[in-house]
């Protein structure tokens, strides 16, 4: 059983992005309410918050069918897998070959399409809205996201998430030319993704701006607790791609135990440092029109196929 | 002797119809004295089988190959489309639009028409070949004006005149092959007779015979409907009686090509090139497009098919006129499955007409409701025509494209532009006739459907199975026509 | 079985096919005879045809002459790796959808039926006899002949005019596709007249004619195929003809096209050339970009459905233009791996479009409605169709673990390969054509949404005042036998996407005994849990891990909630905002959620829109999207050829004068000509 | 003179057919042009006749004969009848004036000689310069069918056409064989006879021989 120690770790390293998640949620309130001059919640908030939703009675809308229940486990579920996919610490993880970063759009995929359909399930006016508004986010970010990778893909040969960071880690240093439009689209699809400023705002439940709190506004208790908590993982799911693709410095190689510490501690600069920035960016941006969204992501989309050709481009 | 009775049969019905053609027994004698042509020309073509080719009477008349598949086929339909005028005639008699005298004329017609068809067939005698042709147009004449209506008149006249001024024209060219024969053959009876001209065809004078061939094809080209020569072709099918129309398109226009065809056997054992087939490709492929533009625009259902027709004897002209062993042999089977397959729709036509009161396709619909077997059997005649697999339409248009294809590649986009073209104006245009809710009304006299169906079968089995023994025909025959 | 007599099997099997279909003009009082026998019974000939095909695959090919056909060329068979999978392909889905058939056309009269039955097993066995053709001759017939026999189905309906014109539309396009064909046989003759396969696989072409071969040929197949801006006839006619026609025409006819068009390219021609893939490619991004953008503006549902089979003939075209550019520039194993993805999805896309089409069937039954903006919530009426619908959805909107994901992972995987290219242009361009078929996935995904969630979740709609028709007639859920064809298909999204090795293996056959090369030897060898197509560290997908882990998550998610949470729900009225007064019509509609696409790709749609005045007194909205192809493509042809056959018209203006002159004149001027 | 006596009595009534074609070209009465096509036929017969004598063939003696009796006196009979019947003794309208159409009509003959010439060197008969002016006759009737606007004339056109056509073969071969030349006449006769009915039914319907009123059926 050679392969034991890397089942360990990758157990480890999922269980340690999803019980973080809400931490670094509650890092980047509490950055912005700094920003914005405000006095800053606690850093736990977020986990209070759950708590206290874990113990509520759940509301469900007489409405519905049951895939309205099943999908915040669905969505949770899909974003733990995401979390044991994607090199936090180390690069070996024997589970990631079953899934590259093809399958790991299509898992955001997937959950996106459940959260979309569990929004229609309400039978609501809200809920259309929210779905519809989320599917026209995500028909554009999904491909961005998918073109970002495949840049990164093409400078390593491979699409294994492991191999890119090992390759990218262990190249001798060269500036890519391509990995900057690509880390450029890369932040746009993130912030749309994850229901950030200017995209969308989740401090808000105003109908005419709403995307992502439009489609969970019939959820309670439990079920609201494993929304937000899945959409915590998948913001700390993303900045761990985003440090795999353009800053993998200090990821552990496979078998090197003795790197672990520093990985770790790596790691929590960079989601600090990433925290921030967010917040900065959710500070100094405004949110856009709806239909600006759109545009906003075609410029990612296309910045994402530039980086792609930009890539062969330059190599010849 | 088989020849004898083949002529003799309906010559003899003819003057029978004649005295009694008002009884009312005399669509069944029409359609007896026609299984009777039938049965002698299934004897000859046995005889042909067993024996090979022969001529007759001091060799005023031969049987090859060639002409006795016509025959065959031409006694075939002459005889099935009695079966279909036997209740249609009697539907139009009910309708008053005929009385008995023009019934008598009418049979008695009909009968003397397949007499002069089947002479030119048979006659050895080139020169006799044209009499009995001109004889043709002169019995279909007064067929074809049997209504007495101002059109029907207008259309008669129209195809008399057309046609026998056009086939004057091939009389000019058999003088002038008589004057090209008489060198090698001598002055007399022999050097009009077309089994001595092929025996000494390559000895022939050339100039003379392209000229002569020019003025044959012109003339047996006015009345196979080759543009711009066809003009008579759709006024007469759509204003005579439906039977005649069946005949006209199926039977008439092939004896005309076959005319033609034998003549460029002639010109070409006489011709270096291929001056013969050239001109045959042009007229074909001119007939085939000008008749494709033309269908698109049809509102009377007999003048559409009748353009159906004008188109596919261009593809057989086309056909003959690239020549070789595979397109002869297309060209003969389109002969015969166009015959069966038109004849087939003019009958389904006939009773769709009737039954709906009119002509006019607009006013025609929902056949399928009304009769289940006449919509189906003009959608499946349609499509038939229309080259559509299985039937055998499709296997000659098959042979015919592909040869193109490989030897004149030019020709396809004009082939593949007319019979797109025809495809789009026939079909849209049968199926709301065939579909839809119906405006058609019970016939008085229950229709005959048994031809329909028996040509259509046989049209499908020559799609997906021609017997052996038709395939040694066809190749003989192909192989004399090159 | 030797390869032998699994052709001769499957010829049984498709002779079977005819014969069932003339036993249904056998004269029943009864529809049951078709229905109770005829129709399970061409369902097992359909699994026979199936299993035959699937051993074929690995067998060397087998070829048979009847004595049918022209003289000089009888009728050929031959089944090779291609045929055997594409056989699968047809006998599988045909016998999911036969056994749906069999329950579904339970309200037809008797004597409708056994026409239907007919039509239905004549239509079969003629896709059988195209995959079994090995000649020209035979494939035109049987090509043709499903033509025909499908038009036929398609205006089952023949009394509403719409359905008349869907299928005259139909049966030209494919005529005229079928001429092209036929063409491009022609021009690849191998010898005086002879047509058989291995004749024209023996012939020598030039590359020019070689191209025109290729050119008339894909105009011909692309045609049946549906791709732009030949497609016309697709949205008509699928909608128009019954479900499971539409379910066969969708899923298997279309497919016959691709079968064309890899026989000719890779077997009949040969020597594939990569400008060749570029059009293809070009081709097939347009189609597949035109396609999924216009079903998502349409709100009938088997219409939409019909768009999204273009969308998917348009993936199919982008690997195969792959495969051709890569085999083109001399990269068989990234040219056999594009092959692979093309023909993965063909598979795939029938065996979900399929599934799709039979739960648009069984709503339609149940309901009586097409239009999605009058359904809504009918899950609970039909909660199995909606299970299967939603295995469709997910499927076709290639979400992982499901089939549709593993053809799209395929085809990126084939757009990886792009740096091998030498050529700069084409090697830069080829990730654009992965970019398309990404954006074409995500709207995919989004089109899908809005057919699940409005037809199945949610509340019936009112449509202008009248009761909701989905929840007046909405009584039944299928019956026994369509659950079994529903699951048959849906089974097959399952197989297909967790077993893909497998069926990698099968298609690598395929490709290897068509091209000669195939994927390397390292992507060969590994075990039937991965899908590996170059080397391990390079790519890879296990499908059954990755659903293993994917549950086990959710279960233990669902037992770590359980631990602390006490279980009590409550059931209320949704909540909504807040807001009072909720009606059904407040829920978005299929035009809504169409409409934001519409405004992001206003140019693409031909839209006009009624906007009712403020002050209008019964204010109504209307909104009609058109394919703009009608007057790109259509229109213009048609008048063109109103045009010239007004111009020839002149020929025949009735004057008996001018008659003659037209003889007079043709006489004298070839007697110019002949001196 | 080398040519014999009866060769130049020949090309003298061949020029005489090529005259009364054109004056039949340039006639608007009817009765005068059913005169013509009588002249027409007497040529006809005499130079058959003549050529009979000369090469001693019999059965151009009948066919000279079966001309006379035919196209002489039993058709022009046949037509004059029917123009009594029908009353119509009127001047004939043509579709184009008649200068042109005999400026047209000097053209082809010009052709039809030019056409003829290389054909008649290799004829061996006595007649064979007047195969020109055979073609000449026939493409001058067609001509004459072309630009009239009533039937009758129409058919003295075709009739004449028929009388060149008759020419072409005694002067190119010495005639056609017998039985063809006798189912030509057949032909003919039944041909005119048919003409004669439809004259009465045409005017039954349209209360006219014009046949400006035939032009309903066609494309528009």
């Amino acid at each position: 059983m050679d392969q034991a120690p890397g089942i360990a770790l990758q157990l480890l390293q999922s269980i340690l992005v999803v019980s973080a998640a809400p931490l670094v949620l509650g890092w980047v309130n509490m950055c912005r309410a700094w920003l914005q001059n405000r006095s800053a919640p606690s850093i736990r908030l977020p986990y209070y918050t759950l708590v206290k939703l874990f113990h509520k009675d759940a509301v469900i809308a007489s409405t519905t069918s049951p895939i309205f229940r099943v999908t915040p486990y669905v969505l949770f579920g899909c974003m733990w897998l995401a979390a044991g996919i994607v090199p936090v610490l180390a690069t070996d993880l024997p589970f990631a070959p079953a899934a590259d970063i093809i399958a790991l759009v299509g898992l955001f995929a997937t959950a996106r399409v459940f959260a979309a359909l569990a929004a229609m399930d309400t039978g609501t006016s809200f809920g259309g809205l929210g779905a519809r508004r989320e599917m026209l986010v995500g028909f554009l970010a999904e491909p961005a996201m998918l073109m970002t990778l495949f840049t990164a893909a093409f400078i390593s040969g491979s699409t294994q998430l492991t191999t890119i960071v090992e390759s990218l880690a262990h190249r001798e240093f060269a500036i890519y030319p391509s990995l900057a439009f690509a880390a450029v689209a890369f932040l746009m699809v993130l912030l749309a993704e994850n229901a950030r400023i200017p995209v969308d705002n989740p401090a808000t439940h105003l109908e005419l701006t709403m995307l992502h709190e439009a489609m969970i506004l019939e959820y309670s208790a439990r079920h609201l607790a494993l929304v937000e908590w899945a959409a915590a993982i998948k913001l700390v799911v993303y900045m761990t791609i985003g440090f795999a693709l353009f800053a993998p410095w200090g990821i552990a190689e496979a078998g090197d135990w003795g790197a672990m510490p520093l990985a770790l501690a790596a790691l929590a600069g960079k989601l600090a440092l990433a925290g921030a920035g967010l917040a900065l960016i959710e500070t100094f941006l405004a949110k856009m029109r709806l239909f600006l969204v759109s545009e906003f992501l075609s410029g990612a989309f296309l910045l994402a196929v530039l980086g792609m050709l930009t890539h062969f481009l330059v190599r010849g | 002797m088989e020849i004898a009775l083949v002529l003799g049969v309906p010559l003899a019905g003819a003057l029978l119809l004649a005295l009694f053609g008002h009884r009312r027994w005399a669509p069944e004698a029409n359609a007896v004295m026609s299984l009777g042509t039938l049965v002698a020309a299934a004897l000859l073509t046995a005889r042909v089988i067993a024996d090979g080719p022969f001529a007759a009477f001091d060799e005023q008349f031969f049987v090859d190959p060639f002409n006795v598949f016509l025959v065959a086929l031409t006694a075939f339909v002459a005889f099935t489309t009695t079966l279909f005028s036997r209740p249609y005639m009697r539907t139009e008699e009910h309708h008053k639009r005929l009385n008995s005298a023009r019934l008598r004329l009418y049979h008695s017609m009909y009968q003397l028409f397949t007499f002069t068809m089947l002479l030119t067939l048979l006659s050895n005698n080139v020169g006799m070949l044209w009499v009995a042709m001109e004889g043709a147009t002169l019995t279909t004449v007064l067929l074809v004006s049997l209504y007495r209506t101002p059109a029907s008149l207008e259309a008669a006249w129209k195809y008399f005149i057309l046609c026998s001024v056009g086939i004057a024209q091939a009389l000019f060219g058999t003088i002038l092959l008589y004057f090209a024969a008489e060198k090698v053959l001598g002055a007399g009876g022999n050097a009009l007779l077309w089994t001595h001209l092929y025996q000494v065809r390559s000895d022939l004078e050339p100039t003379v015979l392209s000229l002569a061939f020019v003025f044959m094809l012109v003339g047996y080209g006015t009345k196979v409907g080759l543009a711009p020569l066809h003009n008579w072709l759709p006024d007469a099918h759509a204003e005579g009686p439906t039977p005649i129309s069946a005949v006209l398109s199926g039977l008439l226009l092939n004896v005309a090509l076959y005319a033609v065809v034998r003549s460029k056997v002639l010109v070409d054992g006489a011709l270096e090139r291929n001056f013969s087939g050239g001109l045959m490709m042009g007229f074909g492929l001119l007939s085939v497009v000008v008749a494709a533009f033309f269908l698109s625009r049809q509102k009377d259902i007999k003048r559409m098919f009748a353009y159906s027709s004008i188109e596919h004897m261009g593809i057989m002209t086309f056909a003959f006129g690239m020549g070789g062993p595979v397109a002869a042999f297309a060209g003969l089977l389109h002969m015969t499955v166009h015959s069966l397959t038109k004849s087939a729709i003019f009958f389904t036509v006939g009773h769709a007409s009737q039954a709906c009161g009119t002509q006019d396709m607009g006013a025609i619909r929902g056949l399928i409701q009304q009769s289940p077997t006449i919509g189906w059997g003009l959608a499946l005649g349609s499509l038939a025509i229309l080259g559509m697999p299985p039937f055998g339409v499709f296997t000659s248009e098959f042979m015919v494209l592909t040869t193109a294809m490989r030897e004149h590649p030019w020709a396809t986009p004009f082939l593949l532009v007319a019979l797109g073209v025809a495809f789009a104006a026939i079909f849209g245009k049968v199926q709301p006739m065939v579909f839809g809710e119906t405006t058609a009304q019970r016939l008085p006299h229950p229709p005959a459907l048994v031809p329909v169906f028996v040509h259509l079968a046989i049209v499908l089995m020559l799609g997906l199975y021609i017997p052996p023994y038709l395939v040694d025909w066809y190749r003989q025959a192909a192989a004399f026509i090159g | 079985m030797d390869s032998p007599s699994l052709l001769a099997a499957s010829l049984a099997a498709s002779i079977a096919w005819l014969a069932i279909g003339l036993l249904g003009l056998i004269p029943a009082r009864e529809s049951a005879l078709a229905r109770r026998v005829l129709f399970p019974l061409g369902a097992l000939a359909g699994l026979a045809l199936a299993a035959f095909g699937a051993q074929a695959a690995w067998l060397p090919s087998a070829s048979l002459v009847l004595p049918l056909g022209l003289p000089d060329l009888p009728f050929h068979l031959r089944l090779d790796p291609l045929a055997g999978f594409f056989l699968l392909l047809l006998g599988s889905v045909s016998a999911g959808v036969s056994v749906y058939a069999a329950g579904y056309f339970r309200s037809e009269s008797a004597g409708r039926l056994g026409l239907i039955c007919l039509q239905y097993h004549v239509f079969l066995a003629s896709m059988a006899f195209v995959i079994l053709a090995d000649d020209a001759y035979l494939f035109m017939v049987a090509w043709e002949t499903m033509a025909l026999s499908s038009y036929f189905l398609v205006t089952t309906d023949h009394r509403l005019p719409a359905i008349r014109s869907a299928g005259f539309l139909y049966l030209m396009i494919a005529h005229l596709g079928a001429l092209a064909i036929l063409l491009a046989f022609g021009v690849m003759h191998g010898g005086e007249g002879d047509y058989s396969f291995d004749a024209l696989r023996a012939a020598n072409l030039s590359p020019f004619w070689a191209t025109v071969a290729f050119l008339l040929a894909f105009f011909g197949f692309g045609a049946k195929a549906g791709m732009i801006p030949l497609h016309a006839w697709l949205p008509e006619a699928h909608p128009a003809a019954p479900s499971p026609v539409s379910a066969l025409m969708s899923g298997v006819m279309i497919k016959t096209a691709i079968y064309g068009m890899v026989r000719v390219t890779y077997d009949l021609i040969g020597g594939v050339r990569w400008e060749w893939g570029m059009l293809v490619l070009v081709v097939g991004a347009g189609t597949t970009l035109f396609g999924v953008l216009y079903a998502l503006v349409q709100h009938d549902l088997k219409r939409l459905l019909a768009y999204h089979s273009v969308e998917n003939i348009g993936i199919i075209l982008l690997g195969l233009g792959m495969s051709m550019v890569f085999f083109g520039f001399g990269h068989p194993a990234a040219g056999a791996l594009g092959l692979i993805a093309a023909l993965y999805h063909t598979f795939n896309h029938a065996v979900f479009k399929g599934l799709l089409f039979l739960g648009a069937g069984s709503i339609l039954h149940s309901t009586g409605i097409r239009d999605l903006n009058a359904m809504g919530g009918l899950i609970r009426k039909m909660p199995i169709v909606a299970f299967y619908f939603l295995v469709g959805a997910l499927a076709i909107s290639a979400l992982p673990p499901l089939n549709g994901f593993v053809s799209e992972w395929l085809m990126f995987q084939t757009a990886l390969q792009a740096p091998l290219l030498e050529n700069g242009v084409v090697r830069s361009l080829i990730p654009l054509f992965a970019a398309t078929l990404a954006l074409a996935g995500a709207l995919t995904a989004m089109c899908f949404v809005k057919v699940y969630g409005i037809a199945f979740l949610g509340q019936p709609r009112e449509r202008h005042g009248a009761p909701p028709a989905a929840a007046e007639h909405a009584g039944t859920d299928a019956g026994p036998m369509e659950r079994l064809g529903l699951a048959w298909l849906a089974a097959g999204c399952f197989v297909l996407g967790l077993f893909p090795a497998s069926m990698l293996l099968t298609l690598n056959r395929v490709g290897a005994s068509l091209t000669g090369s195939g994927l390397s030897d390292e992507a060969l060898e590994s075990s039937w849990l991965w899908l590996v197509p170059t080397e391990p560290a390079k790519a890879s997908y296990s499908p059954i891990i990755f659903l293993l882990v994917v549950v086990a998550v959710v279960l233990i998610t669902i037992r770590l909630v359980r631990l602390v949470y006490h279980g009590r729900v409550r059931v209320a009225d949704p909540w909504d905002c807040g807001f009072p007064e909720q009606t059904t019509r407040m829920q978005d509609t299929a035009d809504a959620f169409g409409q934001a696409i519409g405004r992001v790709f206003g140019p693409i749609y031909l839209t006009k829109r009624h906007l009712p005045a403020a002050e209008d007194a019964a204010p109504k909205y209307s909104l009609r999207i058109e394919d703009r192809h009608w007057h790109w493509v259509y229109l213009p042809v048609a008048r063109l050829t109103e045009f010239l056959s007004e111009k020839v018209a002149w020929l025949q203006r009735g004057r008996i004068s001018t008659y003659l002159l037209y003889s007079f004149l043709t006489l004298i001027g070839l007697l110019v000509f002949v001196r | 003179m080398s040519e014999p006596l009866s060769s130049q009595f020949v090309n003298l009534l061949a020029a005489l057919l090529l005259l009364l074609a054109f004056a039949m070209l340039s006639q608007r009465r009817v009765l005068t042009l059913i005169k013509l096509l009588a002249w027409q036929g007497a040529a006809l017969a005499a130079s058959t006749a003549i050529v009979a004598y000369a090469t001693g063939q019999m059965h151009l003696y009948f066919s000279a004969g079966l001309t006379l009796v035919l196209k002489v006196i039993l058709i022009p009979w046949v037509l004059h009848r029917l123009i009594d019947r029908l009353y119509i003794r009127w001047d004939v309208e043509t579709l184009i004036n008649i200068p042109t159409t005999m400026l047209t009509g000097i053209g082809l003959a010009i052709f039809a000689f030019s056409l003829a010439t290389p054909i008649s060197q290799m004829a061996s008969t006595i007649t064979r310069s007047t195969l020109g002016i055979a073609l000449a006759t026939v493409l001058l009737s067609f001509l004459m069918m072309i630009v009239r606007r009533k039937a009758v004339p129409q058919v003295i056109g075709f009739l004449a056409m028929e009388n060149g056509l008759f020419f072409a073969a005694t002067s190119a071969t010495y005639g056609m064989p017998l039985v063809v030349e006798l189912g030509v006449a057949l032909d003919v006769l039944v041909g005119t006879f048919i003409f004669g009915i439809f004259f009465f039914h045409i005017r039954e319907q349209f209360d006219s021989l014009d046949i400006r009123h035939m032009e309903k059926l066609r494309e528009d």
